[in-house]
């Protein structure tokens, strides 16, 4: 498996459809190109299994190593493990998804799929590489994509949450170049091979101030509070499939980066600094659920409860246990795929009603029997119901943060636990609003979904079930992977 | 009191008064003139130094080259006869300020340093000497400046002619 | 087999394969129904979605009568006492060596019997829900919704797992969510959906941090490692959760406190039984299949599950026992006064969870002692019976009269002769009177709680009185009081369809008890003999006389009694009424505290203070570029200023600062 | 009176050196301001000859800055000139308060 055609394939499809003429062409070309991703993240991760059941334990595998700039030691370094496989798998779902559910874009189509599948490039970038400087050059490729995204095709204050993300999203990348300036000339190497820097013993004083660079510098783009203001604006602005790249890719970027560059690099920082996370991130999931009551637009529902679904990401990062961790990362995926699917109903909901207000639906079962079941799908999901992924993820990481025993631990991830009442809560009266109730007179000639919206939404649930009803295999893919990761932090 | 320092002090305060009548009076004609007597005393100020092929190149430069061109642009711009804009107070006190600070520093830097004169034979600011050494390409010479400043001059001329262009309409 | 599902055939071999398999079916044929009637059953199934569903289901329930009489009477013995057996277990999640999520099957006897409850009971519903729902637009989803409420009822009961017990717990909780909702066109059934599952999530919490506690200190998830570990008085997991202590009371007892809580959520019990009566929103069949036989009795299940455990703190017994009896008598006192059937009988379903609640509470864990375990299982069971029989029974009376309201009914029983007596057996069962089925399971627990605690028989005696009493005036209020006077069309009871299960319910009501329950259900798995003892039951067959004649004679004919009574003890009625004020305190603290109080600060300082600080960071660099730029004015002189001034400003730093 | 030496040359270009800078913050001809140029740039001139004759007389140096600081004034005086009529043409003035198109 040669990991480079993950960034050529994207590529190569933006070059086609580029080249394309008709607006029904560019869909085709980058749907086409968005399932051969999709097929691609599928062979890696049978690959990648086949390798370990091979008894291949390499930390990474599918390792290529090119130079790219000698005299400053940076090679073009890319390589693979579970809990990057895991997020590879993420991306493809959430692209194709996505790639389907703008099908009706009729303004500047071929810019608009460019972007979708530059941003793609840019996230399958950031989870295949090993150097710490090209993971950053595809960090950018992965924001700029958004500016424009919200910019040209957003709706409502599209101009002010464009602005307001991408400086946001700018300035956490700013932190992280700084941080990965400090690794790199603070350990005894010069170097930004990220398996190099990890053999190497970087100064506990390095640590201390790069920790801190690094984490917010990530956790920026993972809604870390209290920099957890772009998602709202920035969600609620964007167009469908901007949103769900947002929320579905981008975000986890950022809890990549805290898990990969951060914490794995940096444990002693990592310890230093655990306790301030844990705080923030119980913060985040009780404030972001607290808050996400009191929404009334779909969109801001969705983008405040996933400040606080993240919130759990970076909790079981905080956590510092295997378990948590691994926890961390099915959140993210889980969350992916949920968010994505959330902001596919919405945008589907809101072609039809021309609403995003909760209050001003109604009834929508009677009208959209598909849209409301996979309303209700996804919602449960969000609120942690067994068999979707949510469950699962948010279990693993309470577990994973139950197995500290002093009693600060233990208030947060009681506090933690407290959303699952909240989540249901919001979930509820969202769902009751909109699916439930008497019907809107205004909406009975309203249509059900098309086979593009269809197709979307039965990938997305594809996923979400298959992690819900069988989690073990996006278990047995990231523990390993996680528990590496917490024997560098444990520092045995 | 030997004559060459009469003549310095003459010179100097012709030097010195023509130039603050020249940035002072309102009218604009009699400020060019006063800049001329200034670089004339500037000339002399060479004479008296003893470098007379700086002397000539000052008059034949400064006093008839770069003055008559801008009495010219004077001729060209304004209306003759009409006094000078006057500037507010405020600007001329600190300008007044500004000036008096620097000049009071760098004279008290030049007062509190001792200038040493090297002991080395000295060389005869003869014609003889500056040609060899302007045209020279041994290490005393000056061949490359002065290709330098023939490519400057030949640029501003050539700018000089872009700039004053009357721009043609833009008709296509 | 699946390289994914290392499924660990324990002894499935020795049930025998075919069993085994069988015993995978139960709950696997409701979820078949679930996924097939949900995917293509609006397309395909349409009117026969309910015969496919109850087919479906009478296979899940002869296969589990099978198992049952298999483990009753042929291979769940070994040595006297009936064994655990777990036949099927697979790693659904691993934390960390040790505590993983298995999915299993879990046979003991109580699993066992709720196996057998839970499918007759779900089929009696289902075959009633064939005329009862005949018609509806969404007939096919109402039979998916059966049918995931049936896969996870069976999945909780047959749990092996405490974490796939949860599970379980949450998907119940779920499908009644959906159930209640059916109605989704009305506003009262969208609320009550909600509120039922906010209610129970809520308590889930204190399931969900209980479920943390012991598995920190159990070190396992596993049912019976985590029981074997926590009730031997040696074993070190045992000494650091006993001696664990938080604000004074030991690990052990805020673990089993906080999973009661998740109980007491799911079963109704006071304080978190608000969701209960409104849950009556949902069809009637639901109501009797989930809201009274099966899903509100999980609380006392998961009691009984983790008994052992429980019976080590005697603080949690206790916890256990004061709720069950506030809870019954509670319930009982509203009940007297709602005038909505189906409410009543809501109440009346959490007084008869609090009898077995308490039941568990008072009992012991071997031997003699464990009578009140026995009695509860034995009560849950006729329970079942009796209950699912009244709202079925109720539910034939409403689709009769198309209301829910007493006052609309009324001397039904020339109508509904059918109805009318299968109704009445049930309310002789329910009023504890010889010889049904409830006579015996409410004398073993009214026995129990004498032998413990003097306290809570008297009460629990009292109680049982005033359910005789609210149960016939149900009865007389529905069948006889004043005459029908039919509105135009009158079409008679449902048919045979609906009749079916009402007559198999009431056989089963007045039968039931008399099975010797101790011989098969008892807290450690040994056979108990119950005593019957005569002038024991003298008492409580006394008072639920006096209730049944009480209520006769308010409420066989139309008079004034009721409304003289109700108006001289005014204040206390209209507290009962109202159901003590709790809706309104639920919504107070809800609304008031937690939507105004932290939900809208909360938001307010997102809005305001976070984004007010990302913005007023844009607005300041804005503000300070807006004041800087007037340095870059064009004037050349004054450039020409602030030059010199820089430059004399730098000499002087140069030269006399910074030498 | 003292012999005049360096010193005394020096306080001479000084003086024309700031005469030269008040009346470029102080005129607002621009011609009058390239005069005011041209004084500084003189008073820089006599400085190199000054230490040309009184400090290095072993070198020609400051004799060569000076006169390739003539010419280049001279060019700038020209390039200037060009300006200020050009700029004339535009703006009808000269004056140095009216030329503030080029800010932010």
């Amino acid at each position: 498996m040669n990991l480079t055609l993950l960034i050529l394939l994207p590529l190569l499809t933006a070059v086609v459809i580029l080249l394309m003429r008709s607006s029904v062409q560019v869909k085709w070309s980058a749907l086409i190109g968005a399932s051969a991703q999709f097929i691609l993240a599928l062979i890696l991760f049978f690959t990648f299994r086949k390798e370990r059941a091979l008894g291949n334990a390499s930390q990474m595998l599918f390792e290529i190593q090119y130079k790219w700039f000698p005299s400053w030691h940076i090679s073009f370094h890319l390589g693979v493990d579970g809990i990057s496989v895991a997020m590879i798998l993420l991306t493809a779902f959430v692209v194709i998804a996505g790639v389907l559910v703008s099908w009706n874009v009729e303004k500047m189509t071929k810019e608009f799929y460019l972007l979708l599948i530059l941003l793609s490039l840019g996230a399958y970038g950031f989870f295949i590489s090993l150097d710490l400087f090209i993971l950053f050059f595809f960090l950018e490729i992965a924001v700029i994509p958004k500016y424009l995204l919200i910019g040209i095709w957003g709706s409502g204050k599209k101009e002010y949450a464009a602005n307001k993300l991408a400086l946001m999203l700018m300035g956490g990348s700013a932190l992280v170049l700084v941080g990965l300036l400090g690794l790199y000339f603070g350990g005894n190497e010069n170097t930004f091979d990220l398996l190099l820097l990890s053999k190497m013993k970087i100064p506990i004083m390095v640590q201390k101030i790069c920790f801190p660079l690094l984490f917010v510098g990530f956790g920026v783009f993972t809604a870390l509070f209290p920099f957890h203001t772009w998602v709202p604006d920035g969600h609620s602005s964007a167009p469908t499939a901007g949103s769900m790249f947002l929320a579905g890719i981008s975000m986890k970027l950022g809890g990549y980066g805290c898990l990969r560059v951060a914490t794995y690099l940096m444990p002693e920082g990592a310890r230093e600094y655990a306790n301030i996370i844990i705080v923030l991130s119980t913060i985040a999931i009780l404030y972001g659920a607290f808050a996400t009551m009191m929404q009334k637009d779909l969109k801001y529902i969705n983008a405040y409860s996933s400040v606080s679904h993240c919130g759990f990401v970076l909790l079981g990062i905080g956590m510092l246990t295997k378990t948590a961790i691994a926890g961390a990362v099915m959140q993210m995926v889980s969350h992916g795929l949920m968010t994505a699917l959330f902001f596919a109903v919405i945008g589907m909901i809101y072609e039809r009603t021309h609403t995003r207000e909760v209050n001003e639906m109604g009834g929508l079962i009677k009208v959209m029997p598909f849209i409301t079941t996979v309303l209700f799908i996804v919602g449960l999901c969000s609120l942690g119901l067994p068999g979707l992924s949510g469950f699962v993820a948010e279990m693993t990481v309470f577990m994973g943060s139950w197995q500290n025993p002093d009693p600060f631990h233990r208030v947060a991830t009681i506090a933690a636990c407290m959303s699952i009442v909240v989540t249901a809560v919001y979930i509820l009266r969202a769902i009751g609003q909109t699916a439930m109730g008497p019907i809107n007179d205004r909406y009975l000639s309203l249509q059900d979904a098309k086979w593009n919206e269809k197709l979307a939404a039965i990938i997305l649930i594809a996923g979400i079930i298959a992690i819900g009803i069988a989690p073990f295999w996006l278990n047995d893919l990231v523990t390993p992977a996680a528990e590496v990761i917490m024997q560098k932090v444990a520092g045995k | 009191m030997s004559g060459s320092t009469i003549i310095f002090y003459l010179l100097s305060i012709l030097t010195l008064v023509s130039g603050i009548l020249s940035v002072t009076t309102r009218k604009i004609f009699r400020a060019a003139i006063f800049l001329l007597f200034s670089l004339i005393g500037i000339a002399g100020l060479y004479f008296w130094m003893q470098y007379e092929f700086i002397a000539a190149v000052q008059i034949t430069v400064y006093v008839g080259g770069i003055t008559v061109l801008i009495i010219f642009s004077i001729f060209l711009t304004q209306q003759a006869g009409e006094l000078l804009p006057k500037q507010n107070k405020n600007r001329v006190l600190f300008a007044l300020l500004a000036a008096f600070c620097g000049f009071a520093l760098t004279l008290l830097q030049i007062i509190q340093h001792s200038f040493n004169k090297t002991l080395e034979s000295p060389i005869l600011p003869t014609m003889e000497n500056i040609g060899n050494q302007m045209l020279g390409i041994d290490e005393n010479g000056f061949s490359l400046p002065f290709e330098v400043v023939s490519i400057l001059l030949l640029a501003a001329m050539i700018g000089c002619i872009v700039i004053a262009l009357r721009s043609k309409p833009t008709t296509v | 087999m699946n390289e994914f599902l290392q499924i660990k055939l324990l002894g499935i071999f020795s049930l025998g394969m075919n069993l085994g398999w069988a015993l995978l079916m139960i709950p696997l044929l409701p979820l078949l129904g679930f996924l097939s009637l949900g995917l293509f059953g609006k397309k395909y199934l349409k009117q026969s979605a309910g015969i496919f569903a109850t087919l479906l289901l009478a296979a899940s329930a002869f296969l589990s009568l099978h198992i049952a009489y298999g483990y009753f009477f042929k291979y769940g013995k070994l040595e006297g006492a009936y064994q655990k057996i777990i036949p099927i277990q697979f790693t659904w999640l691993q934390f960390s060596p040790g505590l993983s999520i298995d999915l299993g099957i879990l046979l003991d006897p109580i699993s066992v019997m709720m196996l057998v409850v839970v499918t007759f009971i779900s089929l009696m519903v289902h075959i009633y829900s064939l005329a009862y729902m005949k018609g509806e637009e969404r007939y096919p989803t109402y039979y998916s919704f059966l049918g995931l409420f049936t896969f996870s009822m069976l999945g909780l009961v047959m749990a092996s797992n405490i974490f796939q017990l949860y599970i379980f717990w949450e998907l119940v909780g779920v499908s009644s969510f959906l159930l209640i909702g059916y109605y989704y066109d009305r506003p009262s059934a969208v609320a009550a959906c909600k509120k039922a599952f906010i209610i129970t999530r809520f308590a889930d919490l204190g399931f969900l941090i209980g479920i943390l506690i012991l598995s920190f200190y159990g070190g396992t998830l596993d049912f019976n490692s985590l029981i074997e570990k926590l009730t031997s008085t040696n074993s070190t997991e045992f000494k650091t959760i006993a001696s664990a202590s938080f604000v004074g009371i030991s690990a052990l007892t805020w673990a089993l406190v906080l999973v009661f809580i998740g109980g007491a959520g799911k079963s109704a019990l006071f304080p978190l039984h608000v969701w209960l009566p409104d849950a009556m929103e949902g069809p009637t069949p639901v109501s009797a299949l989930i809201h009274a036989a099966t899903m509100v009795v999980a609380g006392v299940f998961l009691v009984a599950r983790l008994f052992p455990v429980f019976s080590m703190s005697e603080v949690a017994l206790k916890v256990v026992s004061i709720i069950g009896i506030i809870s019954a008598l509670f319930a009982a006192v509203i009940a007297c006064t709602q005038t909505d059937i189906k409410r009543v009988l809501a109440y009346s379903t959490m007084s008869q969870i609090g009898f077995m609640m308490f039941s568990l509470g008072v009992s012991g864990q071997a031997g003699e002692s464990g009578l009140g375990f026995t009695a509860a299982m034995f009560h849950l069971f006729t329970h079942a019976l009796f209950k699912a029989l009244l709202f079925l029974g109720a539910g034939s009376v409403i689709h009769f009269i198309h209301s829910n309201e007493m006052k609309d009914m009324g001397g039904l029983r020339k109508y509904l002769p059918i109805t009318h007596i299968t109704f009445l057996i049930a309310c002789l069962a329910i009023s504890g009177m010889p010889p049904f089925a409830g006579f015996f399971s409410k004398e073993e627990i009214l026995l129990a709680a004498y032998h413990h605690n003097a306290t809570i028989y008297w009460i629990a005696l009292a109680t049982s009185g005033l359910t005789s009493f609210y149960m016939f005036r149900l009865y007389f209020s529905i069948f006889w009081n004043k005459e029908y006077i039919a509105h135009g069309e009158v079409h008679g009871e449902g048919g045979f369809v609906m009749m079916m299960p009402l007559i198999l319910l009431s056989l089963g009501a007045a039968a039931a008890g008399f099975i010797p329950f101790g011989h098969f259900v008892t807290a450690d798995g040994n056979l108990l003999e119950s005593a019957f003892h005569l002038q024991f039951s003298i008492a409580p067959v006394a008072l639920g006389l006096l209730g049944i004649f009480t209520a006769m004679w308010m409420y066989k004919k139309q008079n004034n009694r009721p409304d003289t009574i109700a108006h001289s003890m005014n204040s206390f009625y209209k507290l009962a009424y109202h159901k003590f004020y709790l809706d309104e305190l639920y919504l107070f603290v809800t609304k008031k505290i937690l939507f105004n109080l932290i939900g809208k600060p909360a938001a307010w300082f997102d809005k305001n203070v976070v984004n007010g600080l990302v913005n007023a960071t844009g607005n300041s660099t804005v503000f300070i570029s807006e004041k800087m730029k007037g340095f870059q004015s064009g004037k050349v002189q004054q450039y020409a200023i602030y030059f010199l001034a820089g430059v004399i400003g730098l000499a002087v730093l140069f030269i006399y600062i910074w030498k | 009176m003292m012999e005049p030496g360096l010193n005394h040359v020096l306080f001479v270009s000084t003086a024309l050196f700031f005469i030269g800078i008040f009346g470029f913050l102080t005129r607002r001809n621009l011609i009058t301001m390239l005069m005011s140029i041209e004084l500084v740039l003189n008073s820089v001139n006599i400085n190199f000859i000054a230490f040309n004759k009184y400090v290095w007389p072993h070198k020609l140096d400051g004799l060569f800055f000076s006169i390739f600081i003539i010419a280049i004034a001279a060019a700038e005086a020209a390039v200037a000139i060009a300006i200020i009529i050009n700029l004339y043409r535009s703006h009808q003035s000269i004056d140095v308060e009216n030329t503030e198109d080029l800010k932010f």
